[in-house]
């Protein structure tokens, strides 16, 4: 295996990074009134050849770089040291993503053509709500690593999303409730959304309870773990039984773009994407401080931390 | 005799040996269903359209609360410790005692059901999907409380702990379970909705007892 | 801007108590998140370095 | 599978280390033991015995080092089919009797359950079949997990304080059972205050080491 041995060349992550950046613009321009159809030719023609290089032509790159990716995240030490350097940057893109997608979405956007002002409240609910989601996915994604290769980081990661993701969805009921109010003269209805976000909520509350209630920090892990990738697939039925619940009963929906998203105006449908991206390293942001945190605690005794902490 | 058997066995000797165990659940589920209508209203008109909610929220409960001592008195005595070191796969034993908890205090609760659905005023014609739908419903929520069980048995006291745990992973069986009663009582067909808890039975049957046993071996510390 | 003036963008016509009270819970929650956990991973590193203080102080004599 | 000679270590415990509540338990520990030995773990109160035969039965995962077993005949590598565990706790339902406790104890370890009424009058309990747990003394109760090492099918026994609650005679009993099924290629592991009279092998936990 001469292959494996050769290192990852720095154009690699140009390659892949780009590739994702042109899939991000295309998924924007997708959502636009009228497709740009230069624009997604000449991405598709891009993409496809970003693809060729990285996934076809070598894809053990790929290869090499998740399992190099996976011993260092899996490792506490490397882990501490990469995400200390990581970290200004995501609070400085966290912050600026979201700075601009909040000013741009409460001053700057046009208001909606039913709902008048009120409808800005979706900057901020719509990322938290999607926020609260994919933190959950991810807590999943890392319940099943910590119990299939029983690593150690991924515990950590679990009740290091919990709390921030916790939140996040507490923001998005609230800011649901109120946006209900000048909508539907009501602070609360049971609308499809709303229910099985408040759903999350308590499931992000379960996993943290359990955790709180076990003493041993790694039976409290790898119980969360347990628990939330049990939940994962949970989350998945919740949300198909919620709307066929919903449309049981024929109930109001919290349709803001109308039927289907394709109909949200470019101006207001980029601030929105700001918004939420800046929530999601947000998100990266909270998780990483205390996974530092915790791991610093739970290496207490190693060579490592006592160099760290000096 | 094959584990399964042996473990169905001494299950269902431990529950006749103390009938409690079967007997309060049932009692629990008879005296919710018929407190509300003294918190209601007698009114035939609201009951029946309550009913459906009103008889899948009690057996819910019902589950649930039997499901705390599921694991801890064998976890007190060290039986489930024996259990842990046995050879072989788990998934037979656990599932033999889901079962056997499930026949002694699940099966009560489908079959006193269409009697509590006929004092709420349910149509006899609706009687049929109430404990067709529970008879789907109960097993699944026997397992994946389980997982819950199994998950709080070396936490003392940990009955509220399960009730935040179990309740969220509850929603898809109340919410078909209920809707399909619902269904029923307004004519339509049922039995996509009966399907779709049969398919949650199922995956719940088939995955369940796993997430259950490697939930007793890590409240054992492994 | 879309607004006319700032106090404009205060009411937002009729909602302004909406959008700004939304805004002013969720960001507040939000940030009182983030404040928690830098004030928990503080208050860790120092009780940690005070270990090892003492840790050395006891390792000397 | 090669043949084991005697002296080929079927238990190998390479720089096993156990933390538990912020205390290290013990670390570093190191022994190989082979068919047909007794080993005692000694060791005062809190001092990790229970934990360490926990983590060579596969009940207790969260420990750094390796435990390895090479028992003859076993189906898997972490030997479970050839290990029996006592543990501290008996593990008998005290709604059922000794006969239904047993059986279902066999059932679940391959083990013989025609042999379950000899079994109890060896540990003298004849004719105790049918009595439930609930009604028994300690020192009974004891005795009765105690009769399945009068069953066969294991090659390792692993026994937290088989001595408690056991009378004079009863402690004879065990130790005469305890030396044959040794000299019969059984591997023994236990941890007790008390130490047999024949030739074994010691571990001391707390301060000392291996």
């Amino acid at each position: 295996m001469t292959e494996t041995a050769r290192p990852v060349p720095g154009h690699f992550y140009l390659w892949s990074g780009l590739g994702l950046l042109v899939a991000v613009a295309l998924y924007v321009f997708w959502q636009a009134p009228q497709p740009n159809r230069t624009v997604l030719v000449v991405g598709g023609y891009l993409l496809s050849v970003l693809f060729y290089f990285g996934a076809v032509r070598y894809p053990h790159w790929y290869w090499q770089a998740l399992v190099r990716w996976y011993h260092q995240l899996g490792s506490p030490r490397h882990f501490y040291r990469i995400s200390g350097v990581l970290l200004p940057y995501l609070v400085a893109l966290s912050g600026g993503l979201l700075l601009v997608g909040l000013i741009w979405g409460l001053a700057f956007s046009p208001p909606h053509h039913e709902q008048g002002n009120s409808y800005r409240i979706i900057y901020l609910h719509v990322p938290a709500a999607s926020g609260a989601m994919m933190g959950y996915m991810a807590m999943g994604i890392c319940g099943l690593v910590s119990l299939v290769w029983r690593m150690k980081m991924a515990e950590v990661a679990i009740k290091a999303i919990a709390p921030f993701g916790a939140t996040l969805a507490a923001v998005a009921l609230i800011t649901g409730a109120i946006w209900g109010r000048p909508t539907w003269g009501t602070y609360w209805i049971w609308d499809a959304r709303l229910t099985s976000m408040l759903i999350l909520f308590f499931m992000y509350l379960g996993v943290m309870g359990l955790q709180n209630a076990i003493a041993d920090p790694r039976q409290a892990g790898r119980a969360a773990s347990l628990l939330s990738l049990v939940g994962i697939i949970n989350v998945v039925i919740v949300r198909y039984s919620v709307d066929w619940w919903h449309s049981l009963h024929q109930g109001s929906s919290m349709s803001i773009f109308g039927a289907g998203g394709s109909q949200i105006h470019p101006s207001m449908l980029a601030p929105l994407l700001i918004s939420m991206f800046g929530t999601y390293f947000l998100f990266a942001v909270a998780v990483l401080i205390r996974t530092r945190t915790e791991v610093l605690w739970r290496e207490r005794r190693s060579r490592w931390v006592k160099e760290v902490l000096r | 005799m094959s584990v399964f058997a042996a473990t169905l066995r001494r299950e269902l000797l431990l529950g006749l040996r103390t009938p409690a165990e079967i007997i309060n659940p049932l009692f629990f589920f008879v005296v919710v269903v018929s407190l509300f209508p003294l918190a209601l209203t007698p009114s035939p008109e609201t009951l029946r359209l309550l009913a459906p909610g009103v008889v899948w929220v009690a057996a819910l409960l019902a589950v649930m609360l039997s499901l705390d001592s599921l694991f801890r008195r064998d976890e007190e005595c060290g039986a489930l410790e024996q259990l842990l070191v046995a050879p072989g796969e788990l998934y037979l034993p656990v599932l033999a005692r889901l079962c056997a908890h499930w026949l002694l205090t699940g099966l009560p609760l489908v079959l006193v059901a269409p009697l509590l659905g006929y004092m709420t005023y349910l149509p006899v014609e609706v009687l049929d999907t109430l404990w067709q739908s529970l008879l789907l419903g109960t097993p699944a929520l026997t397992v994946i409380g389980a997982i819950g069980a199994a998950l709080t048995v070396s936490v003392r006291r940990g009955g509220i702990l399960l009730a935040l745990l179990v309740l969220p992973l509850y929603v898809p069986v109340l919410v078909f379970g209920a809707g399909s009663v619902g269904r029923a009582l307004d004519g339509m067909e049922v039995s996509s909705v009966l399907a779709v808890l049969g398919a949650i039975l199922a995956l719940a049957v088939s995955l369940g007892p796993f997430a259950v046993a490697l939930g007793l071996r890590i409240s054992s510390g492994d | 801007m879309y607004f006319e003036s700032w106090s404009a963008l205060w009411q937002m016509g009729t909602h302004g108590p909406y959008v700004w009270s939304a805004f002013g819970i969720g960001v507040a929650l939000i940030a009182a998140n983030v404040a928690w956990a830098l004030w928990h991973s503080r208050t860790v590193r120092a009780d940690l370095k005070r270990q090892l203080q003492r840790q050395a102080m006891q390792e000397k004599p | 599978m090669s043949p084991t000679t005697p002296t080929s270590p079927i238990l190998r415990v390479e720089q096993l280390g156990c933390e538990r509540d912020e205390r290290i338990l013990f670390r570093d520990l190191a022994f190989q033991a082979c068919a047909g030995e007794i080993w005692q773990v000694a060791g005062a109160n809190g001092t990790g015995k229970t934990t360490l035969l926990r983590i060579l039965a596969g009940l207790h995962g969260f420990h750094d080092g390796r435990v390895r077993w090479q028992v003859p005949g076993a189906r898997h590598a972490s030997a479970h089919d050839q290990i029996l565990f006592l543990g501290h706790l008996a593990g008998l339902r005290e709604e059922l009797t000794a006969q239904e406790n047993l059986r279902w104890l066999c059932a679940l370890h391959d083990q013989p359950a025609a042999m379950i009424p000899a079994a109890l009058s060896a540990v003298g309990l004849a004719g105790y079949d049918d009595a439930p747990v609930a009604t028994m003394s300690a020192g009974q109760k004891r005795r009765v997990a105690l009769a399945r090492l009068w069953l066969p099918g294991k090659a390792v026994w692993i026994l937290d304080e088989p001595f408690t609650a056991i009378d004079a005679t009863g402690v004879e009993m065990i130790e005469q059972r305890l030396r044959k099924q040794a000299a019969a290629g059984t591997l023994v592991i236990y941890t007790s205050h008390h130490r047999l009279a024949t030739d074994t092998r010691q571990i001391h936990l707390g301060g000392q080491g291996a």
